[in-house]
């Protein structure tokens, strides 16, 4: 193979790995911003799933109920900003920031408690196809959670776009006033989304802990969920261009570790703010805030 | 033996706090009727029905479906029993597609092709055609309201419930929803209940009528038997003039006509894209005149210039002769132009504020220095407002939400009036209001062209037009394609106008 | 336990300036004289990286269980928050104050505050810091450690046969561009023509982005891996492993570690000159006002030493840092001439 | 069943406080000490009350800012990257201009105020030319900011520290120089009365005046709460969310530039000088509903965890658990004030 190639080869397959568990959390986010919540916990349901992966799997002995646990925790992350925010009402912004300095004291404390082992589910590697070039190893030699995603981004997408329940919430989402006239439980929808978004984000998390990583450091998700954020403004609420900004996003991470062993350099400052700014330039340049939901981060509640 | 009737409520009482919305009523629809139920605003019409769709609990009272007792605990399970209803506020979700809101609010999995086909089917089988893609924010209030009514439909009601359904309508679209209505107690044999204020629809429209006054009902009769002035009596609680409200006498009104009109409002070659074409129309001081037209025919858009919430893309607007620079916010109110909205919750009151600042808020600068606020000359000014225009509240601190909408109305026109404007434009002035506010609101609105304002009066309703006004202006597609006096208006010729046929 | 009394029996205030001798506080080790010695620790990293960090606090912390003091340990201080911790330290009736590394030198103004009167002071310091009467500094010389750490990198690479080397760090910082340049010029010592590859990941932390560093560079066929990081250290060495790269430890010993496994352990490990001054402090010897610079060559701390280095191999590099140690060797000269 | 009163507030914030202590508990610790430590390191001494008015000030300025934004309907989020644009703005300016004595402090407070006020000002900006949502577009801003001190910190010829001897320069600026610090106003012995409180109180006030008694407050008001209505009332709905906007990012910037200044901080500019003021400032905004007058309360509660948990991290307690026990205790606290509005149906 040609050193571009290799070069190529590289980049690509680090991409994926940045950008997989962001994908995972992004498919989440998307669904609960469509129901109209927009979760800031997403860094907290994914930190607090990389810990319990890892700590499930320390004490089960396998990396895959680790990932469960993950799944979980990441959910019970989400159950608790539904019921705060959607059920008691308290502000979604105040709910979502107290979850993230609870779950980052929680963890950062609970890593000092117990060493924690090294855990890492099964690496895939589908012959013949592993073999192609370029392509080959980044797409075909992976942690086989990646694989996950070929089946819930269409899950994601036909839940939200096609099923009654997806119908529901875009109009919780949308008009809550007028989905409650249709007797659509609004904030029952909106709590579902946000466990949704909790089981998907857990899986992002957990994928990065014992998928990608093997381990558990404090603050591992080191800010990830607010680029999640980032990439749903990004993709204008659309399924397909919000992971192509997570895919975009993590090209650029791999390219910015990649360069220098490829004899470039770069400013890091511009590279590790360049998903905001490119949130914030596709939000100026297009119209995807057009596709804003009409009650994004406005509580519900039936008016006296 | 006589059927069970359709519904029936048996005692139903609800209250809001010291408010009794709904005190013991009770009320009975048979299958193939239209049943009208006729109230002022705030007599608990929406309420009882709200009640019967499970929205509020009530306090106390039965309903009985098809002669069975049954329990509603929402929409759906409302729906369930075959009773739907077609809500006041459109209960309908911008964003999303004709076919998609229809099938909101039903159960199981959403079937995209067999639901495209049902809506097609169900509209053709009314004449309510409409495509089933369009997304329903790109829709006029007509086509709203058809797929309101489509929806329910497609449940297959019994029960069909309408909380004024004409108060957005043309006259022809009226017309239209009335034989679509006709025609599903009659070949359906379903019953329909139908909320107005307006007493000649009831009168056409229904075959029994209702009628609640602060929350009892008040006369319970067939159509036939009763008449409009019996109505507006039962409805009120006293004589009101019916030509007030309907505009059976267009041309009771006394005026003085100006010795030398002055032009107090010109608009001149107006264009909004899209919306308003080229419009020019001229009001002079001392005049009432009407624009007619049909809903969605550029009326909003034009409200919307002079309320200074669009810019127009060419034109000009000029009061008392000087022309208004509208980039400037609150150039209009300053040169002398009072508006009443359309929308009045959207665009004319802040819900939360108290009525007092409601009253004073488009000109602050009349109770306050340089920077801050006087208090104490607010209050008074309020005061003095509230008094001359007849607002009842319990107290001029309570937020205006808990005003009812006729006092409401009343606010938005003292504040505007307070100004001594030179113009003033009511845009549907009466929408929403019942008979004795209304008759309220005609006699200001007569009374200021009698000081010398110039008074302009959008609506979509002929009677309100001619109640009013000395000239009127049909408008249609963003255009004035007529101008003429109200006196001689010929109803065939205006027919033909607003439908863009002359 | 590693220290020998020999070694550190003389304290030697080298490089105290202006001639001016320490002071000895009164009481050592129970400076504040309430009848418990309180050891404080301040790091402004996360204490339980299994690096750099982690060391500090060990070390005292086994040492200070031996006497029967009591530590009191806080990690990961903002550093703009320094000199309110400190303060709180001193609040809580520390008798040391002990500093994790320079990046919180700010808090030793608190040292002259009231709260602090009584309160010993141990800074390590970079040569960044300056000397007070109230602290006592410990210093070393990074250029010498990195430098004979690439020596030894160079000694394996040139039996393997390779010249390119990675270097992956957290952020773009002197500090870490300093070890960098200096790591560089130790290979080229031995392999003239090495090319060093160095990535900043951002975070010291971030074990995602270090690992995909790691990679990047081992696809471009690096041979020697310096994971110059902190908690993300042993995810880049596992890497590292994975794809058989010669690999260094980032301050501390680990040659005994199976998973993942070092070859080189670099020690500059501040937990060992802290547990010298420990010792001198029980033995109420330590000075304040005094700096105590650890001298490659000369004293046991900072060394570097192969873990499964051949007989001659052990014998280049305890040459070379003999060679430092008796200054015949100018590191920064090295350095300039090599590094670039 | 409204549920509302003190006594809803005491049971939850107990519920709180006994969880925190059975976590303190369960790891070794004695929650009964943790306890004290707490209400020792922040009103137990005159020491430990200096530090809570220290910590008071920048908290209150956030906060009164962020009642200002949010009633104005432009939802400011992005507080914290606005107190780093403070700080950045002040320190550029302490360093850089040759003003003498305390006029420095004065101009340092003055750009970190008129920096961030701009910078959140270019939110509005976004949101009244293309539409950018401004909880959005502030949110990812507060991202931008961090780079940007980052940046400037690690930069020499910006503001990076100047290297003396062979030793490595950190990513921080030089100290301020002694004139640009906020002194305290009488050193009673212990007790230091910051004048940067007495600024917050005072700007505190001015506001709350500000929104209840003057135009521009009726009109930010009006705009907050029916833009449609405000819009016809004359009001430039977009320059008085902007001015909301400004105001709210110009108080979080002078808190920015107050943290440089106070003896909370190091002086210098490092990148996390900010030290979560501008989250904690957001909340207690949210938490006392946008009233400005009760956000004093508020922040001094906020105050107090800060100054009790820093002390009860200096017990040995780990400072990730007394982050645990204030997110606890501040969910506590936010939970009563909202359940009380739980309407009767649901
Ligand atoms: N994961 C996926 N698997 C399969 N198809 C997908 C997936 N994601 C998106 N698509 C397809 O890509 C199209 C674009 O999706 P996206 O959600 O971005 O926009 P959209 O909902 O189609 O937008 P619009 O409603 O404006 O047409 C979708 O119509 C869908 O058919
Ligand atoms: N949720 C509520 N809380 C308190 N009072 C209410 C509530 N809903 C309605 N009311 C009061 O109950 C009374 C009946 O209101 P309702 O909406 O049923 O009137 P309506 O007959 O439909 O009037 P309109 O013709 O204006 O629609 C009014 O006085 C109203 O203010
Ligand atoms: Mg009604
Ligand atoms: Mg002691």
């Amino acid at each position: 193979m040609s050193d571009v190639a290799v070069d190529l080869a590289t980049v690509l397959s680090s991409g994926i790995r940045l950008a997989a568990p962001l994908a995972f959390a992004a498919c989440g986010e998307y669904v609960a911003e469509r129901a109209g919540t927009l979760n800031v916990s997403v860094e907290a349901m994914m930190l607090g799933a990389a810990f319990g992966s890892i700590a499930v799997a320390d004490l089960t002995g396998s990396a895959t109920v680790g990932l469960l646990a993950g799944v979980s925790l990441g959910a019970l992350v989400g159950s608790v900003h539904g019921a705060l925010s959607h059920r008691w009402h308290v502000d979604t912004f105040v709910v979502g920031l107290v979850l993230n300095a609870l779950v980052l004291g929680l963890t950062s404390y609970l890593v000092t408690v117990g060493d924690l082992g090294r855990h890492q589910v099964a690496q895939v590697s589908v012959p013949v196809l592993r073999d192609l070039p370029v392509l080959g190893a980044p797409l075909f030699v992976e942690r086989w959670p990646v694989y996950l995603l070929l089946a819930l981004v269409p899950l994601t997408w036909w839940l939200v776009e096609r099923s009654r329940w997806g119908l529901e919430l875009r109009a919780a989402g949308e008009n809550p006033e007028a989905a409650d006239m249709n007797g659509i439980r609004v904030n029952l929808r909106r709590r579902q989304a946000l466990l949704w978004c909790g089981c998907l984000a857990g899986l992002g998390g957990a994928y990065l802990a014992v998928g990608e990583v093997g381990s558990f450091n404090q603050n591992m998700t080191a800010g990830r969920g607010y680029l999640v954020i980032a990439a749903v403004i990004f993709g204008g609420w659309r399924l397909g261009r919000t992971l192509a900004g997570c895919a975009l996003f993590g090209l650029a991470d791999a390219l910015r570790l990649a360069l220098p062993a490829l004899g470039y350099t770069v400013n890091s400052q511009l590279l590790v703010s360049a998903p905001y700014l490119l949130a914030l330039l596709a939000m100026l340049l297009f119209s995807t805030r057009r596709r804003r939901p009409g009650a994004l981060a406005q509580p519900f509640r039936r008016l006296s | 033996m006589a059927p069970e009737p359709a519904l029936r409520l048996r005692g139903i009482t609800k209250r809001y706090g010291t408010v009794v919305a709904c005190d013991d009523v009770d009320l009975t629809v048979a299958r193939g009727e239209i049943h009208g139920l006729l109230g002022e605003n705030g007599a608990g019409k929406s309420t009882l029905m709200r009640i019967l769709l499970g929205l509020e609990t009530r306090d106390s009272g039965t309903v009985e479906r098809d002669g069975r007792a049954v329990t509603v605990t929402g929409p759906r399970q409302a729906a369930a029993l075959g009773i739907s209803m077609v809500h006041q506020h459109l209960s309908l979700v911008d964003p999303l597609t004709v076919w998609e809101n229809v099938v909101l609010g039903l159960s199981g999995p959403v079937r995209r092709a067999a639901a495209r086909a049902e809506v097609g089917a169900v509209a053709e089988r009314y004449g309510l055609v409409i495509d089933p893609d369009a997304r329903v924010g790109t829709l006029s209030a007509g086509e709203r309201q058809r797929v309101e009514l489509l929806k329910c439909l497609r449940r297959d009601p019994a029960v069909l419930i309408m909380d004024e359904p004409t108060s957005v309508l043309t006259r022809a679209e009226s017309a239209e929803l009335f034989t679509v209505l006709r025609r599903i107690v009659a070949a359906e044999h379903r019953a329909v209940v139908l909320i107005s204020h307006k007493l000649t629809e009831i009168t056409m429209a229904t075959d029994r009528v209702t009628v609640m006054r602060a929350g009892r009902v008040v006369l319970r009769r067939a159509t036939a038997a009763t008449t409009e002035a019996e109505l507006a009596r039962e409805m009120v609680g006293r004589e009101v003039t019916p030509g007030a409200a309907v505009g059976v006498l267009p041309h009771a009104i006394t005026r003085a006509a100006p010795a030398a009109p002055a032009r107090a409002l010109r608009l001149a070659g107006l264009t909004v894209r899209p919306g308003l074409d080229d419009l020019s129309l001229t009001v002079h001081s001392g005049e009432v005149v009407g624009l007619y037209g049909a809903e969605g025919n550029g009326q909003k858009t034009l409200g919307d210039v002079l309320s200074g919430l669009a810019i127009p893309d060419a034109g000009t607007v000029e009061v008392a002769g000087a022309p208004v620079d509208l980039r400037r916010p609150g150039a209009l109110p300053a040169a002398g132009l009072g508006i009443v909205p359309e929308d009045r919750h959207h665009a004319g009151v802040v819900l939360d504020l108290s009525v007092a600042e409601n009253l004073v808020m488009t000109r602050l600068g009349d109770v306050s220095g340089r920077v801050f606020i006087d208090r104490r000359r607010l209050r008074r000014r309020a005061r003095a407002l509230a008094d001359e225009y007849g607002i009842t509240a319990a107290s001029l601190d309570a937020p205006l939400r808990s005003l009812s909408g006729g006092n409401q109305q009343r606010v938005v026109l003292a504040r505007e009036l307070s100004g001594r404007p030179r113009v003033l434009i009511a845009a549907q002035p009466s929408r929403g209001l019942d008979v004795g506010a209304v008759e309220d609101l005609y006699a200001r609105l007569r009374g200021c062209a009698g000081d010398g304002i110039a008074v302009l009066v959008i609506s979509t309703e002929l009677e309100e037009i001619l109640a009013l006004a000395t000239r009127m202006a049909v408008i249609f597609r963003g255009r004035i394609v007529d101008e003429l006096p109200t006196a001689g208006a010929d109803a065939e010729r205006l027919g033909l106008l607003i439908g863009g046929a002359a | 336990a590693c220290v020998s009394n020999d070694e550190t029996a003389t304290p030697a205030p080298s490089a105290a300036p202006g001639g001016s001798t320490g002071t000895l506080l009164p009481g050592e080790p129970d400076v504040n004289g309430d009848g418990k010695v309180i050891i404080g620790v301040l790091s402004p990293g996360d204490i339980n990286d299994n690096g750099y960090y982690e060391s500090f606090v060990v070390k005292a912390e086994a040492f200070a269980q031996a006497q029967g003091w009591t530590v009191i340990k806080r990690g990961s201080v903002p550093v703009s928050e320094a000199l309110t911790a400190a303060r709180a330290l001193c609040r809580q009736s520390a008798d040391m104050v002990a500093i994790g590394a320079s990046e919180l030198k700010d808090a030793i103004p608190a040292s002259e505050e009231a709260v602090c009167a009584k309160t010993a002071w141990y800074v390590p310091s970079s040569a960044n810091v300056a000397q007070t009467p109230r602290i006592m500094l410990s210093s070393d010389d990074p250029q010498q450690s990195m430098l004979v750490a690439g020596y030894a990198a160079g000694l394996l690479m040139r039996a393997r046969n390779t010249t390119k080397a990675g270097f992956v760090t957290g952020p773009e910082a002197d500090f870490t561009k300093i070890a960098s340049t200096a790591f560089l010029a130790g290979i080229r010592e031995l392999v003239p023509g090495a090319t060093l590859v160095t990535t900043y990941t951002g975070d010291f932390d971030d074990s995602g982005k270090a690992r995909e560093a790691t990679q990047a560079q081992l696809s471009q066929g690096v041979g020697a891996i310096y994971p110059y990081l902190g908690g993300a250290t042993d995810v880049a060495t596992a890497l590292a492993n994975s794809a058989g790269a010669i690999t260094l430890t980032p301050g501390t010993d680990r040659c005994a570690s199976t998973s993942p496994v070092f070859d080189v352990s670099v020690l500059f490990d501040p937990g060992d000159y802290f547990a010298a001054a420990l010792e001198l402090y029980a033995a109420g010897k330590l000075e304040m006002g005094v700096t105590k610079t650890w001298q490659l060559g000369v004293d046991p701390y900072p060394t570097v030493k192969l873990c499964k280095g051949t007989p001659e191999q052990n014998a280049q590099l305890a040459a070379f840092i003999a060679g430092i140690g008796n200054g015949t060797i100018d590191p920064a000269a090295e350095v300039r001439k090599l590094g670039s | 069943m409204t549920r509302t009163g003190p006594w809803w507030t005491a049971a939850i914030v107990a519920a709180a406080l006994v969880l925190s202590g059975l976590l303190i508990a369960v790891t070794g610790g004695s929650p009964a000490a943790a306890l004290r430590a707490l209400v020792q390191g922040s009103v137990g001494d005159a020491t430990a009350i200096s530090q809570t008015l220290l910590y008071a000030a920048p908290l209150l300025l956030v906060a009164v800012g962020a009642c200002c934004s949010a009633r104005s309907g432009a939802f400011n989020i992005g507080q914290e990257g606005q107190v780093l644009v403070g700080a950045l703005a002040g320190a550029a300016a302490g360093l850089r201009l040759a003003v003498p004595g305390p006029a420095l402090l004065l101009v340092v407070l003055l750009a970190g105020a008129l920096a961030a006020g701009a910078w959140a000002w270019l939110s509005a900006l976004m949101n009244r030319l293309r539409g950018v949502d401004i909880a959005v577009s502030t949110l990812l801003m507060t991202f931008l900011a961090q780079q940007a001190v980052a940046f400037a910190v690690t930069t020499p010829w910006l503001l990076q520290e100047s290297r003396w001897g062979a030793g490595a320069a950190l990513p921080q600026s030089n100290k301020l120089p002694s004139g640009a610090l906020l002194g305290s106003a009488g050193d009673h012995p212990g007790l230091q009365l910051n004048l940067g409180l007495v600024v917050a109180l005072v700007v505190a006030l001015l506001v709350a005046v500000a929104l209840a008694r003057t135009r521009w407050g009726f009109r930010l008001t009006m705009a907050g709460l029916n833009p449609v209505a405000a819009r016809h009332a004359g009001i430039s709905v977009a320059a008085v969310g902007g001015s909301a906007l400004a105001v709210s990012g110009a108080l979080a910037g002078l808190a920015g530039a107050m943290l440089l200044a106070s003896p909370l901080s190091t002086n210098r500019l490092q990148p996390d000088i900010s030290i979560n003021i501008g989250w904690d400032g957001l909340l207690i905004a949210l938490i006392a509903r946008n009233q400005p007058l009760l956000t004093i309360p508020v922040a001094g509660l906020f105050a107090v965890l800060r100054a009790g948990g820093g002390f009860l991290a200096a017990t040995g307690v780990p400072p990730y658990l007394v982050d645990v026990v204030k997110a606890l205790l501040t969910l506590a606290f936010v939970a009563p004030a909202v359940i009380r509005r739980r309407p009767v149906i649901a």
